[in-house]
């Protein structure tokens, strides 16, 4: 039984770490969130080269056939970095690709692997929820194909990606629809979002034209594919919230051993020892759920579905303590724009409601706790 | 409302009189001064202010606005009212203060340029100045002629004050001012400073401190924007390079500053609470109503019931801290004086502000949380309400305060 | 505005706390505590000679006139001296025959109140909650009267009750009855409360003759006179809950004060201060609420019933958190049976879920701001 | 279960395979120890004790019950398991010895009654002991025929361990020992005691103390048993008076009697949780099949959206605190020690088990905390858990801990 990282595991980590923190230093960060660009195609392309996208898919189609502990140490050190850029976006809908049986999966992971296309998933109807079962949104037949007019919300990336995978509805029918970006029809509409290293948006199709052989999958194989890549997408959310109460706890830490208050380290002081105590103590829960749940999902393990719950679950209550915590020791200064605390705050804090906040996740744990 | 007045005497319940003489209704002198307010200002209040503040022009514009609100103010003697009446003030009570700052906010009154130089400096000045510095000072003050800021963080010195380092050396008629503050709100606009400096770097940290009023546009003083997590220039960092100050502008005595400015942060700290309780009651109705309008997976959110219990400890959370405000003020008003209890005020605005913020987003989801939602309120009033247990004391300095000075504990290491 | 006591009602808490730490130090509490006697005689015909049953009634029915600020002054001295007894019962019993326009009211209440005839309401349903639409129990004709058959729950001292005012069905509208605890066919089951100073029963109704004059109230003034005496007995288990963190707040404070680990008393560290403070500030928050619901009540503000909710709301959270604090400050000591601090902490356990814990009042909150 | 076995290898799912090296599954090697442990155990442990425990009568009878437990396991060669074999252990691994532990919990097997014995002295004794003492103490021990209870806590010294009072004074071969000790678990059926004594009054608090090993039946031992607020007789408080110690049973050097509690108090804190998470996994599996059966207000329970929020936070609260528990014991398993990330677990576990405890009473309502309500068990857990955060290491000593000798930051003062 190992629960720590195995050797080429930690050596993937210190390479991702090494090689973010040389390309992608937290100034550069700030450079592209100025000036809006969180999708620039130098990241994009440094990041397809180092084969972190789809590194948990199959070599056959261009991914590095690792695990989904290998995609959450990356992910967790995108995390660390404060990354931004299509990585969550793509990594879902690859994840999403790969589950499904079509040619089009075929044609298109090559490339999203090799950094070429980029790709979302458009899930949730407007005033929708993380639930399945409320999506409404419809294919409309028109001989030969299909129509589709709706309103798709909270889509990671759309702009940038080159396909969009739309969840909709087959009359009562789950279906995944391939939509090219720039199909007649298809309008993005920016989100401006808490943390502006992550763009949502709103995506509007009207009367898009959809081939029938671009309607991907259908019912119980398109529920479970999707299904299996929000799982997926979770953990990589989980993971990111990992890596930035990672910066955070050890960024307080050090502020706390260093800043002097009335003649002494504040981290002298029992308040602020505590507030780090907490920090260590939630930062380490959320480590060994995030890692437990890439692990049992990596594997099969029969309580996969719940251990994802789980580490989603309590990341989003942690991380956004750890966020609180990381501030408030910092006083004043962790405030600031010009500090770099607020970064991970922010992108703790959209990671929290992503794919569903605490209190959804706790639901979805109940559903399986008391069948 | 924080301070009610008379309910209709509807028939009574059988069975018991209400001879309780506890009573949180308004004496018939208080209302009677209420009405005078509300009249004054239906009377007085500008259209509110709808423009963005994205330029400088705009915000040039809107300094005036908020001036010239000042000037009617002062020129309808509502301006610096808690102030006795030889300085200009109006000599009201605590109660009355609270009455008139609930009044301003229900009139939706532009905000007040002056707070710093009327609730801190001014009284400072009444206190502690010299003659000729009330003459000076006092009446431009509360006509808005002069701006006031405060200079006492600096970056090494935040919740220990004592330890800040700007030196003052006096050299002939003039004292000589270098180093630098911090967290200066109304730093970009005021042209007037209250200062702490170190003049005596051989004493004991609070030995050697002196207050100076510094004249902002004296030569050597820089003002730097200070952008906060919010994205918003809501406090400054002052420079401070060879800077000349007049011996005659030095507040209090040498080298006796540390009084001077505990002085100055208890009348800060004496906020009555009534103000910050109106802000956050606007946010949580404007949350209310917002969610009223909300479906989520087919269904009014307001019909989820665990949506339901997060608005329902929004709000009790808020009444009670209205109460707690109501009951520090009920004491204020015997004993006429800021109290450490302010410390308990403080640490609970700042820390139901946070749960608040936080609940108003898990209310209303992910897409609550933009910035094209709403103006962005929702996002904003989470990442401000971080900064509420850091600003004007921590969450620690006040547990500490409380500990200490109201229970009795002794003083920790 | 004056949110303190007034003089006659600082005389009266002064008074109260003289007369219960005389009569009754809890040296006396734990003998009946140990011996199950929580209803003892001698202990109610002290209290009642002080006039405090009833206190809050018309002179005219034996009462003493005062408001619900006094009632609740007197509940929160029961509380700090964690007086056993049947004061809350009968204190709601009374109330709620107060309400209503009856002959037998008006027959017993002077009785109540000069201490010689003990009431209590027989509320809840099996199965039941504090909602008085979830009541079921019937009354079923049976000429020239009623019959009463069912279960009641969480019956406060029923055992040494005279009279059982018991809520329940005419058909489908609300009626208070009244029942003498020895009629033929009522049976009291003791349920040994978590406080063993507060006693609870379940209550069974077998075949119970009920006269048409006995049926006191029916329909909306029954709804209304069970409403508000519900409201009232809130507020005093409020006010209990209230003396029960102030005695823990001195104790505690105390004990910061005198006990010495490592060469100096607990409370010179950080730690520790801040328990304190944070008891301090939960305490007085607690007391700004319950006063102030009582003042409403007391006053028909028309923010009357949300106050009492927000009290109890309040109260049931934060006294809880006293007295884990309580317990925690003191260490070893204070989770012993010897140390007094549990006789409170049980007080506060039981009255959080009387009438209804956080979440029930929440809920009733939101039904008054969502309307 | 928290030391899972291997998963069938179900279907993969297209698109990855699983590659990983981290690896939470037992070896073969466990695995076989696991079978051996299942086995014995089957043939071995006696029906459960079911009998109340009102009269002395009944507590001898269990005694005796969990007295014949220790000598089976002995007998089995499974007493002192992660002992070295020379000293009449198996030598077994961390993990094998979790694995033990949790064998024993889901065989429903008695209490050890010699946990401080097995768990504490024994460990210390081989540490430190004399060759005579391990030849006399080590096999008693573990057949059971000597119960060991501590004797480190005093009123005065609680958190603070070295301010401790009872005072051993050497008179010729032997010491005698006068003070009193509390929170001795055990302390009524124990005869032998590891107690620490103060023989140097003039030195510093940590340098002046001794470790003796105490005959219970020495004259001038009185114990005294100490409720709790749960009713319950879990501790004892023990008396000396003039009672004598021979020289012999001095555990370590005269003086040094500090670094030898320490050595044992640390060999306590390596809690695997293994036991702990199974005893709290067992609440919360009857908490969810007693929710099942209940109604409230016309429907189920388990269908209140709020109280379905509480129950699985009562479950993924403690399943991240099993998965804490492996990953310490995974941690441990490298280094075969303990380490001070120990504290992380105790103080998760305690909070845990606080939190949980009360989100099953909210879950239960008012009638479940009742006494005749499950067996009142729900009352007394919630109870029980306020001792959590006291027990072995206060919460505030357990976060001094993690700041200072894990994360680094300086002592406090």
């Amino acid at each position: 039984m190992e629960f720590d990282l195995s050797k080429p595991q930690k050596l993937l980590r210190e390479t991702a770490r090494a090689t973010l923190s040389r390309h992608f230093p937290l100034s550069r960060v700030r450079e592209w969130m100025a000036i809006g660009a969180t999708n620039e195609d130098s990241l994009w392309s440094t990041i397809a080269d180092q084969g972190w996208v789809g590194l948990h898919l199959d070599n056959s189609i261009g991914g590095l056939g690792l695990g989904l502990v290998e995609l959450t140490v990356v992910a967790e050190e995108m995390g660390r970095a404060c990354m931004p850029g299509p990585y969550l976006a793509t990594t879902w809908a690859a994840t999403l690709l790969a589950q499904i049986d079509s040619p089009k999966s075929t044609e298109l992971l090559p490339s999203i692997t090799a950094g070429e296309h980029k790709a979302t998933v458009a899930l949730m109807d407007q005033d929708g929820d993380w639930d399945l079962k409320n999506i409404a949104m419809q294919l409309t037949p028109s001989e030969p194909g299909w129509k589709l007019t709706g309103r798709k919300t909270l889509v990671l990336d759309a702009d940038s990606a080159h396909t969009l995978l739309c969840v909709v509805r087959q009359s009562s029918k789950l279906a995944i629809v391939f939509v090219p970006r720039k199909a007649t029809g298809v309008s993005c509409e920016k989100k401006r979002s808490l943390d502006a290293t992550r763009s949502l948006y709103d995506v509007a199709f009207n009367e898009v034209t959809i081939a029938e052989s671009d309607v991907l999958a259908v019912g119980e194989q398109a529920h479970s594919a999707i299904e299996q890549s929000i799982r997926v997408a979770t953990l990589a959310a989980c993971a990111e919230m990992l890596g930035a109460m990672q910066w955070i706890h050890e960024t307080t830490i050090e502020y706390a051993q260093t800043r002097k208050q009335f003649d002494r380290s504040i981290g002298s002081y029992q308040a602020v020892q505590h507030q780090c105590a907490d920090i260590h103590l939630m930062t380490e829960s959320a480590r060994a759920a995030t890692y437990y749940a890439a692990w049992a999902l990596t594997s099969n393990a029969p309580d996969a579905c719940k251990a994802i719950a789980i580490a989603k679950a309590y990341c989003s209550e942690v991380g956004r303590e750890v966020g609180h915590r990381g501030v408030q020791v910092h006083g004043g200064i962790g405030f600031t724009w010009e500090h770099d605390m607020h970064l991970f705050l922010k992108r703790i804090k959209v990671c929290e409601f992503l794919f569903g906040d605490a209190t959804w996740q706790r639901e979805q744990i109940a559903r399986l706790i008391l069948k | 409302m924080v301070l009610g007045g008379r309910y209709p005497s509807r028939q009574r319940p059988v069975g018991w009189t209400a001879r309780s003489l506890m009573d949180l209704t308004l004496s018939a002198q208080e209302l009677q001064f209420r009405n005078t307010v509300r009249g004054w200002l239906q009377a007085n209040v500008p259209p509110p202010w709808t423009r963005p503040l994205r330029d400088s022009e705009a915000k040039r514009e809107y300094f005036a606005y908020l001036r010239d609100w000042q000037r009617t103010l002062f020129d309808g003697g509502w301006a610096g009212i808690s102030w006795p009446k030889e300085h200009g003030g109006r000599g009201v009570s605590i109660i009355e203060q609270s009455i008139f700052q609930e009044e301003l906010a229900l009139a939706q009154a532009p905000d007040r340029l002056g707070v710093i130089g009327e609730g801190l400096v001014g009284p400072t000045i009444i206190a502690v100045g010299t003659e000729a510095q009330k003459q000076r000072f006092l009446k431009p003050l509360l006509m808005g002629e002069h701006i006031w800021c405060q200079g006492f963080s600096e970056p090494d010195a935040g919740s220990d004050l004592a330890a800040l380092g700007t030196k003052a050396v006096l050299d002939g008629d003039h004292y000589v001012v270098n180093g630098q503050k911090i967290w200066t709100s109304f730093g970009h606009v005021a042209n007037w400073c209250l200062l702490v400096v170190r003049t005596d770097s051989a004493a004991p940290k609070h030995k050697g401190l002196t207050c100076l009023l510094v004249d902002m546009k004296s030569p050597g003083v820089v003002v730097r924007p200070l952008r906060m997590m919010t994205g918003d220039e809501e406090s400054n960092e002052l420079f401070f390079t060879d800077v000349c100050v007049p011996e005659s502008n030095l507040l209090g005595q040498v080298n006796q500053g540390w009084g001077v400015a505990m002085t100055a942060l208890d009348k800060e700290r004496a906020n009555l609470g009534t103000g910050l309780y109106l802000r956050y009651k606007r946010h949580l109705d404007s949350l209310l109503e917002r969610a009223k309008t909300m479906r989520r997976a087919g269904r009014p959110i307001t019909e989820d019931p665990i949506v339901r219990q997060k608005l329902a400890q929004s709000y009790l959370d808020l009444e009670v801290f209205r109460l707690n405000s109501l009951r520090t003020l009920s004491g204020m008003s015997h004993s006429n004086a800021p109290s450490p209890e302010g410390s308990i005020l403080k640490l609970y605005w700042s820390e139901m502000n946070q749960r608040n913020a936080q609940l108003a987003l898990e209310v209303l989801g992910l897409p609550g949380q933009s910035w094209d939602f709403d103006d962005g309120r929702w996002g904003y009033n989470y990442l401000r309400s971080r900064g509420n247990t850091i600003e004007a004391g921590t969450s620690e300095i006040q547990r500490n305060i409380i500990a200490q000075r109201v229970l009795g504990l002794p003083r920790s290491y």
